[in-house]
């Protein structure tokens, strides 16, 4: 779970759901109800994915559907996700804006799902890889949106402004979780 | 009659500038320049002049390029050249240190704004970048050997690198790490250009205290919360893990506690703020130190809270007066 | 001896020596008064004379309106010469009534003021009033109001501010020193009002004189001498309290919602003439310094009196003046030029030369953190300028903008002189209007 | 096949009953007008409109409150898609854009002190009414360029504000902040206008700006139904300024000035004949 938090963070050493992960960190608040949001997703999709998984795809050896019928899960947990956020908080609703259904073509949630199966967690394991790695997700959005909201009052250069500078910034944050790297092994 | 100024109050000022903090700096690093050239002789005399003028030839180039003001005079060049300089191993090929200087300044911050805009630590970003590109030259070592001219020396491990690599191979603390303790106060040992003195840079830091351009915070919180979090591992292992001194006198916690983590631009302005970025690096220090991959773990647990700065200043600003904090009497 | 303080603040050098010896002095009249009615913070009075009217000293000229709104006196007698916009120490042209001085200095019919014991708190305040005594630090709000707190705020402790922590200025100092019965005579008023109040003279600790002159003074009564630390703003009213009382004036609330009431010791002396002897305020002890004057002095003035007038009784200028200055360096007004007139708010008029300036371009903010640790009311003052100049209202707000004294000891310790104070009074300026708008 | 089939159905029949559940019970209402008008809208959130940005334009249009020809950016166009979705007439508006009454800038224009500090017009006039004698000129500190949604200021390097009337959309935002009032809407179809902004009299404003309107009627008397005076000021008759150029030449300060042939001296901007948006419904 470590792992999946610092050393193999999703955005920043295995470099996916950037979609989001650019899209959303403008404010710290916005980045705050996405990774919620993608938490949430990414923890049931893992619980149902693996279900159906071991009990729907491999007894009837169709695991070849296994990418349409994990995007099938996540889209619909993703419109949940969406009904709830637009009822409950307009605004969050509001600033995600397209980000929100995006999350179904997220490949962190299905690179998530996916993982689990190649790795052959069980379904405990699967479950504390999931929480951790989208609270590694969240906290790389978290963090990366503070840095760009200071960066919102900094004259760069005008050639650099906006995503460019972004990217920069999300390659130092990514270099200086480098530094994690070899803290647990496997 | 001339025209008169009208200015909003206040209307006297301190006198204090940004070229005056500056210079100060410099002053309070020479004595670390120093003791490097000592040690390690000519190549860590190269690696500082090097390093120092890429730093200002990039910084001119930058402002030349995007058509702003040259701000040479303000000295912050100078300082990113000094501290990246002290944070390369005096075996640094010239190419290597010129390409740290030109990162530091371009991508640490030029592209950011320049001065006071920057993120990161210019001078760690280039750091860090040389020592995931070039990692072998970035961890040739030298042993000391005072008054050197030429290049032929004898290479050696840092004494942290020694440990690293014992651990990993038996599991136990190598034999002679412990005691040498006066060896590595004076910086009679390998590493980095300016991380072995630790007199030298104490007596640096002195200097910057009592000029009141730093403050306790950062660096006290960051040595304490290393020495404790490390003291804890020793007393439960003291055969495997090193003692807290030996976490303080080796290494580049020194050189990061007062030089580095204390770069203001990129570090919170609230004194709880700087407490909380204190303790965080000291605590990613020592948990990259005895569990990471690599055997130093200052630059990364700076950068890292670097990262955290905006943060921190966003949750952690002090008790403004007058008001009374939630759930408090009254 | 312990010096009570409070957290934050700045050590400016303070340049009194110049004044500091030079006894309290009798401005010369001028031959032309030019007499703000806009004197006090609240509505300005409306004047009661026309052209041609003669006045004698003391005379009400302008009439107050509304609660927070004091009369304003004629300073001499002599003949009203026109009624008319003039420019006024805020840089604008108000209305002013300009007096012809005849010479003579007659003070006009007061009846002979009752003794204090016959005299009922209200009827005090009503007096004060009427006499026009506003804060004479410079605030210049209405002495009445303060005065009158509502029964459910119970006053504890009466406050004299004694501290005059500005650089430059001695006025406060020399009348201290010279005056002490008309002070302690206006103590005797104040504890007349609040009779269960325990007073206090807070005093900052580079006036050893002052103190040691007032202790003397006060110990045979129950009044308290307290030296303070030298330190900027602690003549800042929040500040001053927590110093002497440990109590934080609350975010947004006065001095009288945690039981104290804070006096300037010019504005005591003032209710004493005003209670005990019914003379209106129209004179005050203003102190004229700076190294483009010949002699730095403290004099007795008249309100009313052009700069000009005042430059001239100090020996003239040395030099250009580089900056006019109304008030102490780190809050008083600039000015325009010298023909502006002199008001119950004027501590002190300051004339620097350009070289005192030290003209400096803005550099970026290197986030050195000087100005959080000098701010005393606990901002981040860089924060709320970097959002305030980009016109982020919302963000200035929530770090809390409007708790800012603008006592300047951000822009003082600044390294990058960023205009940092100017800035956030710019952001409050707009937060506060946009507010009223809705 | 027949496992696939089924268990892929089954799987999206189960999650179209949780949907369709979760679908009622956290339904929000939109109408889908606001979001087709909000299509169209240009989207810059300047609030000329006078409503909180483009989405609330978009409800007070729905809801009747608001009229389709009220968003400036978009002009006459975008007025008449709105007026499209909504199934309504579109009135035509005179397209308006902003103009600096002033030439007055640090070598025409004299001040009264030198100002340090914040670089900004409202920080400025705080301090006894802003360092130019003259009461109504440009104060030259830039407020108005931080308010420009659409970098259409600019301030020259002798400190007047000019506008871009190629990149103006009439916004207002400029109008709103400025401090001194000198920034005034005129018609988007007249490029001639009386480049001052002050009510002094002729003798005064001659002490303080050399390029001020003086009130000399000179104009007035060229071409009569072009011009009017008032309060000593020159303004040109926007209904009637067919004939306002040929006073151009004959200002003796120079203080009229037609945007087709030049713009301030100083400024970087081109002189531009904007092509007016004819009614487009």
């Amino acid at each position: 779970m470590v792992s999946a938090i610092f050393v193999n963070n999703f955005v920043l050493a295995r470099f996916l759901g950037l979609c989001p992960f650019m899209g959303v960190s403008k404010k710290v608040e916005t980045a705050l109800g996405m990774g919620m949001a993608v938490t949430f997703v990414m923890t049931v999709a893992t619980v149902v994915t693996w279900f159906i998984q071991y009990f729907l795809l491999v007894p009837f050896g169709i695991e070849y559907l296994q990418t349409i019928a994990f995007i099938l899960v996540i889209a619909s947990l993703v419109q949940l996700v969406e009904m709830v956020i637009q009822k409950v908080s307009p605004v969050l609703y509001q600033s995600l804006g397209i980000f929100l259904p995006l999350i179904t073509t997220n490949c962190a949630v299905l690179g998530l799902a996916v993982l689990n199966i190649q790795k052959e967690y069980t379904f405990l394991e699967g479950v504390v890889f999931a929480i951790g790695a989208a609270l590694g997700f969240t906290l790389a959005l978290v963090l990366f949106a503070g840095l760009r909201e200071r960066l919102d009052l900094c004259p760069v250069p005008r050639s650099f402004r906006g995503t460019a500078i972004a990217l920069v910034t999300a390659g130092l944050l990514s270099l200086a979780f480098m530094g994690f790297a070899g803290l647990v092994k496997g | 009659m001339e025209q008169v100024y009208l200015s909003s109050s206040p209307h006297i000022h301190s006198g204090a500038s940004t070229p005056q903090i500056m210079r100060a700096v410099i002053y309070s690093l020479l004595p670390a320049c120093a003791a490097a050239i000592f040690f390690f002789g000519v190549p860590a005399l190269a690696v500082l002049l090097i390093a120092v003028l890429g730093c200002m030839a990039c910084e001119v180039v930058c402002q030349r390029l995007m058509k702003q003001p040259v701000t040479l005079n303000d000295g912050s060049a100078v300082v990113t050249g000094i501290l990246l300089g002290l944070n390369l191993p005096p075996t640094s090929p010239w190419w290597m240190t010129l390409l740290g200087a030109v990162i530091a300044i371009g991508i640490g911050k030029q592209i950011f704004g320049g001065l006071g805009y920057n993120l990161f630590n210019p001078a760690l970003v280039a750091r860090v970048v040389l020592l995931i590109s070039f990692p072998v030259q970035m961890t040739r070592w030298t042993a000391p050997t005072p008054l050197r001219y030429g290049v032929d020396a004898v290479t050696a491990a840092t004494p942290l690198g020694e440990w690293k690599t014992a651990v990993m191979l038996t599991g136990r603390l190598p034999e002679g790490l412990q005691g040498g303790t006066f060896s590595y106060l004076v910086g009679n040992m390998p590493g980095c250009v300016g991380e072995v003195s630790a007199l030298a840079l104490l007596g640096g830091a002195i200097y910057l205290f009592r000029r009141k351009i730093l403050t306790w915070h950062i660096p006290l919180s960051y040595v304490a919360s290393v020495m404790i979090l490390s003291g804890l591992f020793w007393l439960v292992d003291p055969g495997k893990y090193p003692d807290p001194l030996f976490h303080l006198l080796t290494g580049g916690l020194i050189l990061g506690a007062f030089f580095m983590a204390t770069d203001m631009v990129t570090t919170p302005v609230s004194p709880g703020g700087m407490i909380l970025f204190g303790v965080g690096c000291g605590v990613l220090t020592v948990i990259i130190r005895l569990f990471g991959g690599y055997p130093e773990g200052v630059s990364f647990a700076i950068l890292l809270m670097n990262a955290a700065t905006p943060l921190i200043d966003r949750y952690m600003r002090p008790r403004t007066f007058g008001v009374v904090r939630q759930g408090g009497a009254r | 001896m312990r010096q009570l303080t409070f957290a934050g603040g700045i050590h400016p050098p303070d340049n009194k020596e110049w004044s500091a010896d030079k006894p309290i002095e009798a401005c010369p009249l001028p031959a032309e008064f030019v007499v703000p009615l806009s004197q006090h913070i609240g509505a300005p009075a409306t004047p009661c004379v026309a052209a041609g009217d003669s006045v004698a000293r003391g005379q009400i000229i302008g009439e107050a309106h509304g609660f927070v709104s004091v009369p304003v006196h004629a300073p001499t007698s002599g003949e009203v010469v026109v009624v008319e916009p003039r420019p006024h120490p805020s840089g604008a042209l108000l209305p002013a009534v300009v007096i012809r001085a005849d010479g003579e200095d007659r003070w006009g019919d007061f009846p002979k003021p009752e003794p204090l014991s016959g005299l009922e708190p209200e009827d005090i305040v009503e007096q004060i009033r009427l006499a026009g005594v506003v804060g004479m630090g410079g605030a210049t709000f209405p002495a009445h109001v303060k005065l009158s707190p509502p029964a459910e705020k119970p006053i504890d402790t009466v406050i004299l501010n004694g501290v005059e922590c500005e650089p430059y200025l001695t006025a406060d100092h020399r009348l201290m020193l010279e005056e002490a019965d008309r002070l302690l005579d206006g103590v005797g008023v104040l504890q007349k009002i609040f009779p269960d109040a325990r007073v206090v003279i807070g005093i900052e600790a580079n006036k050893p004189d002052a103190i040691a002159h007032l202790q003397q003074r006060c110990a045979d009564s129950s009044v308290e001498v307290v030296p303070l630390e030298v330190k900027y703003p602690q003549g800042a009213e929040k500040q001053l309290i927590k110093a002497v009382t440990g109590r934080e004036v609350p975010s947004g609330g006065l001095p009288m919602d945690i039981g104290v009431v804070v006096q300037n010791v010019g504005t005591v002396a003032a209710i004493a003439d005003a209670v005990l002897r019914n003379l209106p305020l129209t004179e005050r002890v203003c102190t004229v310094t700076g190294s483009a004057i010949t002699e730095a002095k403290n004099l007795r003035i008249r309100i009313g009196i052009p700069l000009s007038h005042l430059v001239d009784v100090c020996g003239g200028l040395t030099a250009e003046p580089g900056k006019i200055i109304l008030g102490g360096p780190m809050m008083g007004a600039a000015q325009v030029g010298l023909d502006v007139p002199t008001t119950r708010g004027t501590s002190g008029l300051l004339l620097l030369t350009e070289t005192d300036l030290a003209l400096r371009e803005t550099e970026p903010c290197i986030r050195c953190a000087r100005c959080v640790q000098a701010c005393p009311a606990n901002l981040l003052p860089t924060t709320i300028a970097a959002y305030g100049r980009l016109d982020r209202l919302d963000e200035a707000e929530q770090y809390r903008a409007l708790d800012c004294i603008e006592c300047g000891c951000c822009s003082y310790s600044c390294p990058a002189a960023i205009p940092l104070v100017q800035t956030i009074r710019y952001a409050k300026a707009a937060i506060l209007a946009r507010k009223r708008s809705g | 096949m027949l496992a696939a089939i089924f268990s892929l159905g089954g799987i999206g029949l189960t999650a179209a009953v949780a949907l369709g559940f979760a679908a009622k019970k956290f339904a929000v209402e939109v109408d889908p007008r606001e979001l087709a008008i909000l299509e169209v809208l240009p989207s810059v959130n300047c609030g000329a409109c006078g409503y909180p940005g483009c989405a609330g334009f978009a409800k007070a249009l729905v809801a009747g409150k608001a009229e389709a020809n009220q968003c400036p950016p978009g002009g006459m166009e975008v007025a008449a898609r709105v007026a499209n979705i909504l199934g309504v007439e579109v009135v035509f508006k005179e397209p308006e854009i902003a103009a600096v009454m002033c030439q007055g800038d640090n070598t025409t224009a004299s001040n009264r002190y030198r100002y340090l500090g914040l670089t900004d017009c409202i920080a400025a006039q705080k301090l006894a009414g802003g360092p130019k004698i003259c009461p109504a000129g440009c104060l030259g500190l830039g407020t108005c360029v931080r308010a420009c949604p659409f970098d259409a200021i600019e301030i020259t390097a002798e400190g007047l504000a000019v506008i871009n009337r190629g990149k103006c959309t009439g916004c207002r935002k400029c109008v709103a902040v400025c401090p001194r009032q000198v920034i005034h809407m005129v018609p988007l179809k007249t490029s001639v206008h009386v480049l001052c902004n002050s009510h002094d009299k002729g003798a005064v404003v001659r002490k303080y700006c050399q390029i001020g309107c003086l009130g000399c009627h000179i104009c007035l008397k060229t071409v009569p139904d072009a011009y009017r005076v008032e309060n000593f000021l020159a303004r040109v008759n926007y209904e009637d300024a067919d004939e306002a150029k040929a006073a151009v030449a004959k200002c003796p300060t120079h203080c009229i000035r037609d945007f087709v042939d030049g713009y301030p001296v100083g400024s970087s901007f081109e002189p531009a004949v904007v092509p007016v948006k004819s009614d487009a419904a």
